[in-house]
């Protein structure tokens, strides 16, 4: 039960709005951990101060046990702190081949000097990462659309290409921003393989998700969000039997 | 030189396979076509105002000759390029002109930094350069002769400044002038010269794109001069003379005649020129040549560069006719022989010129913009300079000295 | 003719070199620079200054380059985190700044005077045709040179990583790229290489002085880049030698027009080089070559 | 009340997205679009709006043709469309983005801003603030009254509850229902099909461009080939 | 310490000079979302044509301004309808740099009619009052206040009247505008005439305080973006508060620095403020 992040007392304003007012939780290793609360709980202000896109004014980010609260986001990343985002972003004009190739780290081969001699061990290296890109593209179905530039893509192929792009990043833990939004039923339930199967070769897996069939289904713990905080957490049963999670969150129907 | 000379038709041997390809028909054509002549002056950019004017009056110059039968039996062709007041886009049209037209002579250009960009092509290729240009470094470059230049130094030009300023009782002067290659040598003479008459001098260099001076003129205001001198050009000095007239200064200003010149006098109300006192190099009398000049080209009151370009285009004319050769070596080497030859006979236009020297005399061209008499440096030798004021939205002639 | 040719092409090498770097920031990582001038005027500065001071030429040469690169990191340093349009205002100051130090800073600039006399490598030893030969001999070589290593760059994971940054630059972050670095290195080696061509500028002409690098040489480069392809070295390249031919082609329109005045042609023709970059734009708005992305790796066992 | 018949349209030069679909809303009724990612529904939804330019077929509102109206005829011809996302003006204030949706037709708005407050007072107490930092429900409501304004005959709602919480997205339907009691037709695509079908009067299934099913919102809810195709079981 | 005053003083008349173009300038950024380097040729044309009717039939002041806000909004929706309308599509950078070719072409086409020569209103010249040791002048003020005045109209137009606030809705977003019946084209449009319009007036209190020659609005491009970058592209206030600040700036500097370095000042200026905010000091933050 070790955990591999964990937040204590993360605070963020915006103009004087307090949206993080303190969040400590902590996500377990080799969980699919689901994040769930009311729109403007700060789930996504929560995933933008981990992931390094917003500084936190207070409170602390361990991750793996290293602090990474003031870090840059590109470091996180290389020590595999990776993330997604809710509306599926890409560089419009590179190919999905391209986004694969690009999530690679500590690539010796993109450094400049190394790009302008080819070095060896560069092309080495670039030849590797592009077997991996392949076969994280056959792995995901997506080879037939390799080198179309992603704007081209329809949205369930943008959501596994983002996902195959967090891949490429070998990544340990993966924050993944509402993943099945605008998602048809029968491709979420294909990438919820995708998800259980990254999971079972090790990768945390911690998601921001409205579907509560999808959390149902796949995600244990649940943390519960409300007003910038840690509501509560424990299992989907125990977490939507809890009074102030449907008075919070879910309404009366569920 | 010969050795020079050489190389370069073993060159233009080595690729005859793409003369062939018509590439250069001038060479062969030059002997028989017509004289050509370059005008090189700012079309646009900074020096816009002045280019265009002096072009007219090269043209008129070459209009003139061509009627009266030309010079060595052809016609004078005058081919006018942009400079953009801009050295880089001078060297291009410099090129063309030498290389394309294989001009002559280039007259006009005006931009220190043009004039010092272009003349190196030219006495590389053994081109005559005419230029109006200030900067006292021009002179002094390897020229071989080939560059000559109407305008004054300035060391003498900031003494006339300086002189002109103690007959006008100064104590106190203040310079304003932008950043041109002459600012700094100006003042310094003005200087030297209102010293020795124990007054003093203050000088402000300022940004000349500004639209307003106002805290530049506040500046001067407190230095409480009884002269000013500015050393701008047209545009910065009407947005100075503004800011000067509403702070209420009343005392003298002294201007280049290129600058506050007819265009800039109807360009602001009368009351913010009146009395500014202007000075030009100038013919020593009141001159035929700067009459003729002006029922030419039918400009009131045209500034010095155009009496320039005006002598520049008569003098090469007339050194054409002299060598009795058209390229440019000749023209360096007959030109002073028709400007300052010793008791010739005394010219103001190429066409009374020409047929001296086609009768074997000599001539000695006293010009619009001066005696055009020229030092080995190719620097004018001495120069009488035109005092003007600025009376009732006029130039108004006070003395030639 | 043949040696206005010879110098319309070794002045087209330059302005290639310029659309090189200028397409390595904007069609690399999508920075405007519309500071070029700047950076061509700091090399052109830079080498012949230590040129005359004693310096030989190769090394003068690089020393602009590096000064060159420096002023671009000192740049990328003073406006990393502008938004794109604000960075375009924020060069073209830049530029504006380094000609206004040129023409002041008289002690080491010889202000509007301008510095002539700049060492010509072999100018003695050739004579002034063989000079004009052999520089244009240079220049060509080391626009290939340059364009050889920008077409690898461009098409090396470091390209790759620059076009990311220029489609997105957060989401690079998120792909562990530090755009600062690679905005920093990128705008280095393109300053640098615009510090390169006005360092050749300056040996070529023997004289600069702060009038040659106004805006409207930036333009220039523009229309280059535009016509060419962003994005494309081969582009950038192409486009600078059409725009030095199309510039001095549009001279010989004033043959035509002769009954205008000679200020009138001379606005005509800049009105031409106007409307060129707007048929451009509106014509082939990807350029003459556009950018091209490669294809993944066919592996032989793929289905 | 509203005829769309056999209606192609796509973006530019590929593949047509709709190839011939077909809806029918009736006075008083809320019916619900629903079909598979990529399907053309909000495609569909634009084309009725005049949003995306029609290949074929025509759109006819109480008889009248409205096939060659761009999308101001349309609303003009009583039409509201509520965009999914970035349908309110977020640099302007509550206020203000009611004002300015009467935009087409400013005769009486004050009167109407009043009502659309008296119906959603939540918009009242934020009417000075600006519309980016309302939340995501009220946000809707914003668009809804927003579209109130234009004073329309039919509501189109584009995927109206798409990134709400399930409370916030069961509080806006709710705000549907309530405003189609009101007497305004409804017609809306959703993702949360199954909610949707249940307060819906007639549902529409689409699948690449065309009709696939059609039937009552909770006789489609139910059907399971329906429940199994695309509501995930 | 009048020193001081003065300098204040006369940076903010200096700011308001370059105020109205740099409004115009932000108007169009605001709704069409380009920087437009033709907003120097806008303000030499609405110059030149009130300069012709002022000179040709006597028209004054007010007058002659009115020509050059209908010749500048004239010139500015023909260039935008022929030559930058249409890169829409192709992205902000690319309609920049099609509006640098568009002043270098309009220009040229003044220098083409009127030559490069500098040209003067015809009318009066007022010297400065004096009060409490500093200088005001009269023209000054009223170009101040015509200033003044223009702002406040932009700003209340914007804020109340329906097209106003039309318009930045469809800066806000034109797709929602345009289900709400506006057409966004047309509120486009309409924006560039007030944009280009107002270069124009601007171009007139330039000349009157000046004089004019082709080159004019160009001559002051720098400033006029560095005043709208300062207050943050886009912000209609702001754009006059930049103007001010770096008319300000620049005067102070001529106190302790060379008088040659005023436009490096205002270009450091620039640098810091945005170094410490990105946007500009009043403009629009994403996050």
């Amino acid at each position: 039960m070790k955990s591999i992040l964990q937040v204590r007392d993360l605070r963020r304003s915006f103009y004087g709005v307090k949206v993080l007012t303190g969040v400590n939780l902590d996500v377990i290793e080799g969980t699919i951990t689901g994040l769930i609360g009311p729109n403007g709980a700060g789930k996504s202000t929560f995933f933008n101060c981990i992931s390094g896109l917003y500084m936190p004014d207070s409170g602390s980010v361990m991750f793996d046990g290293v602090d990474v609260t003031r870090s840059r986001s590109q470091d996180r990343v290389a020590a595999g702190l990776v993330r997604t985002f809710q509306l599926a972003r890409g560089f419009p004009k590179l190919t999905v081949f391209q986004h694969f190739m690009l999530y690679g780290q500590n690539h010796p081969g993109e450094g400049l000097l190394a790009s302008l001699t080819g070095s060896a061990v560069g092309r080495r290296h670039e030849e590797e990462l592009a077997e991996e890109a392949l076969s994280t593209a056959r792995r995901l179905r997506l080879t037939h659309v390799i080198d179309n530039p992603v704007t081209a893509l329809s949205g369930g192929q943008k959501k596994l290409v983002e996902i195959g792009r967090a891949l490429m990043a070998k990544p340990r833990l993966i924050l993944l921003d509402e993943p099945m939004a605008g998602v048809n039923p029968t491709l979420m339930a294909e990438i919820a393989e995708h998800l259980k199967a990254l999971n079972a070769e090790g990768v945390t897996i911690c998601l921001i998700e409205h579907d509560m069939k999808l959390i149902g289904s796949l995600c244990d713990p649940v943390i519960v969000m409300a007003e910038g905080r840690k509501l509560t957490e424990g299992s989907f049963a125990e977490v939507v039997s809890d009074e102030r999670v449907q008075e919070a969150y879910l309404g009366g129907r569920h | 030189m010969s050795s020079f000379t050489f190389s370069r038709r073993g060159f233009m041997g080595g690729v005859a396979g793409l003369a062939a390809t018509g590439l250069v028909p001038h060479a062969v054509m030059a002997q028989d076509g017509p004289i050509k002549i370059g005008a090189l002056t700012p079309l646009t950019g900074s020096g816009g105002p002045y280019g265009p004017v002096m072009v007219k009056a090269i043209k008129a110059v070459a209009a003139e000759v061509n009627k009266a039968g030309g010079v060595l039996g052809r016609q004078i062709e005058i081919i006018s390029e942009d400079d953009q007041t801009n050295p880089e886009a001078g060297v291009r049209a410099a090129r063309k002109l030498v290389d394309v037209d294989r001009v002559s002579a280039i007259l006009g250009t005006w931009a220190s930094s043009v004039t010092t960009a272009v003349a190196p092509i030219c006495w590389e290729s053994g081109t005559m350069l005419a230029t109006v240009s200030g900067a006292d470094a021009i002179t002094a470059l390897p020229h071989q002769g080939y560059i000559i230049r109407t305008q004054p130094t300035t060391i003498l030009q900031g003494r006339k400044f300086g002189e002109f300023a103690v007959e006008q009782g100064v104590k106190k002067l203040f310079f304003f002038s932008p950043q041109t290659p002459f600012a700094d040598s100006q003042f310094t003479n003005i200087t030297k010269a209102v010293k020795a008459a124990g007054g003093e001098t203050k000088s402000l260099i300022y940004d000349d794109k500004k639209p307003s001076y106002r805290s530049e003129v506040d500046e001067m205001l407190a230095y409480g001069p009884d002269v000013i001198v500015l050393g701008g050009y047209a545009a910065d000095t009407a947005v100075l003379l503004k800011d000067i007239f509403r702070a209420g200064y009343e005392g003298k200003k002294i201007a280049f005649a290129y600058s506050v010149n007819q265009k800039l006098i109807d360009s602001v109300p009368p009351e913010v020129v009146e009395g500014i006192f202007t000075i030009a190099p100038s013919p020593a009398e009141s001159s035929s040549a700067y009459k003729r000049l002006v029922s030419l080209i039918d400009v009131q009151n045209p500034d010095p560069y155009t009496t320039q370009v005006y002598d520049q285009a008569n003098l090469v004319i007339m050194a054409i006719a002299k060598a009795g050769a058209a390229d440019g070596k000749s023209i360096r080497d007959a030109i002073r022989s028709v400007s300052q030859a010793e008791g010739g006979t005394v010219v103001d236009n190429a066409v009374d010129g020409l047929k001296l020297i086609a009768e074997g005399k000599s001539v000695n061209y006293q010009g619009a913009s001066g005696p055009c008499d020229f030092t080995a440096a190719g620097d004018i030798s001495d120069s009488q300079f035109r005092y003007e004021q600025v009376k009732g939205g006029k130039l108004k002639l006070l003395k030639i000295a | 003719m043949l040696s206005y040719l010879i110098f319309t092409l070794t002045l087209g090498g330059i302005y290639a070199l310029l659309a090189l770097s200028l397409n390595l920031i904007w069609g690399g990582v999508g920075m405007v620079n519309l500071g070029l001038a700047g950076f061509f005027a700091v090399g052109a500065y830079a080498s012949a200054l230590v040129a005359i001071a004693g310096v030989p030429l190769p090394l003068a040469m690089l020393l602009a380059c590096l000064i060159g690169a420096a002023a671009g990191i000192l740049a990328t340093f003073a406006t990393i985190r502008l938004r794109g349009d604000y960075l375009a205002i924020v060069t073209l100051g830049f530029a504006e700044v380094v000609r206004m130090v040129a023409l002041n800073e008289r002690w080491l600039t010889r202000g509007s005077d301008g510095i002539s006399g700049i060492p010509a490598p072999f100018r003695a030893e050739l004579g002034v045709d063989g000079f004009n030969l052999f520089y244009l001999a240079l220049v060509s070589v080391i626009v290939l040179a340059v364009f050889l290593t920008m077409r690898r760059l461009d098409l090396s994971p470091f390209g790759r990583v620059l076009k990311a940054i220029r489609e997105d630059q957060e989401l690079a972050t998120f792909a562990g790229k530090s755009v600062t670095r690679f905005k920093m290195q990128t705008f280095a080696l393109s300053a640098g290489i615009a510090g390169l061509a006005g360092a050749l500028y300056g040996h070529f002409q023997t004289y600069i002085s702060p009038d040659h690098f106004q805006p409207l040489i930036t333009i220039y480069i523009f229309l280059a880049v535009t016509a060419g392809g962003v994005g494309r070295p081969v582009g950038a390249l192409v486009g600078a030698y059409l725009v030095v031919f199309f510039l001095e082609a549009t001279r010989f329109l004033g043959e035509i027009f002769t009954v205008l005045e000679p200020g009138q042609v001379a606005a005509i023709r800049e009105i031409l080089v106007g409307l060129a970059l707007l048929c451009v734009l509106h014509l082939r708005p990807q350029g003459i070559l556009p950018e091209r992305i490669a294809p993944a790796p066919k592996p032989e066992t793929s289905p | 009340m509203l005829k769309a018949e056999g209606l192609v349209a796509g973006y530019g030069a590929a593949e047509e997205i709709l190839k011939g679909a077909s809806i029918d809303v009736e006075a008083g009724e809320i019916v619900t679009i629903i079909g598979p990612n990529g399907a053309g529904k909000s495609t569909l939804l634009k084309a009725i709006a005049g949003l995306v330019p029609l290949k074929g077929g025509s759109v006819r509102m109480n008889g009248a043709d409205l096939t060659r109206q761009d999308a101001l005829g349309r609303s003009k011809a009583g039409l509201a469309f509520v965009m999914q996302e970035k349908n309110v003006f977020g640099a302007m204030s509550v206020a203000e983005n009611l004002d300015i949706a009467s935009f087409g037709n400013p005769s009486g708005m004050a009167a109407r801003r009043e009502a659309v407050y008296a119906r959603y007072p939540v918009l009242a107490d934020k009417r000075k603030a600006l519309a980016r930092t309302l939340s995501g429900g009220q946000r809707q409501l914003l668009a809804m009254g927003m579209s109130l304004m234009t004073e329309p005959k039919l509501l189109l709602l584009d995927e109206p509850t798409a990134g709400l919480s399930p409370k916030a997205a069961e509080e806006l339907f709710m705000a549907i229902i309530e405003l189609n009691r009101s007497g305004l037709p409804v017609l809306m695509v959703e993702q949360h099909a199954l909610e949707a079908l249940e307060i819906s009067t007639r549902g529409y299934v689409i699948v690449t461009g065309r009709n696939a099913a059609t039937g009552g919102g909770r006789e489609l809810a139910a059907d399971p080939e329906v429940r199994r195709l695309f509501l995930g079981g | 310490m009048t020193i001081v005053a003065q300098a204040i003083l006369n940076g903010i008349m200096t700011g308001m000079l370059i105020a109205i173009p740099a409004l115009g300038l932000t108007a169009i950024f605001a709704v069409l979302r380009y920087v437009n380097f033709a907003i120097g040729a806008y303000a030499t044309v609405g110059a030149f044509a009130a300069w012709y009717v002022n000179t040709r039939f006597g028209l004054g002041v007010f007058p002659s301004a009115l020509v050059a806000f209908v010749a500048g909004g004239a010139v500015g929706l023909i260039a935008e309808q022929t030559a930058l309308a249409r890169l829409r599509p192709s992205g902000a950078l690319a309609v920049a740099i099609a509006s640098i070719a568009v002043n270098l072409i309009l220009e040229n086409v003044i220098r083409f009619i009127f030559g490069n020569d500098l040209q003067g209103f015809d009318l009066p010249i007022a010297r400065d009052w004096r009060f409490a040791g500093l200088r005001f002048g009269p023209q000054q003020l009223q170009t101040a206040a015509i200033a003044i005045a223009i702002m406040a109209a932009v700003f209340l137009f914007l804020r109340f009247a329906r097209f106003g606030k039309a318009m930045r809705a469809v800066a806000d977003n034109p797709d929602l505008g345009r289900l709400f019946g506006m057409d966004p084209a047309r509120i486009a449009m309409i924006t560039v005439v007030l944009g280009a319009g107002l270069a124009g007036v601007g171009g007139v209190l330039l000349g009157l305080d000046t004089a004019i020659d082709p080159m004019t609005g160009s001559r002051l491009l720098l400033s006029i973006f560095a005043a709208a970058v300062l207050g943050g592209l886009g912000s209609i206030p702001g754009a006059v508060l930049g103007a001010v600040m770096i008319g300000i700036g620049e005067e102070l500097a001529v106190l302790v620095l060379p008088a040659t370095y005023r436009s490096a000042v205002g270009f450091a200026t620039i640098l810091l403020i945005l170094s410490l905010r990105p946007a500009g000091i009043l403009g629009e933050r994403n996050t």
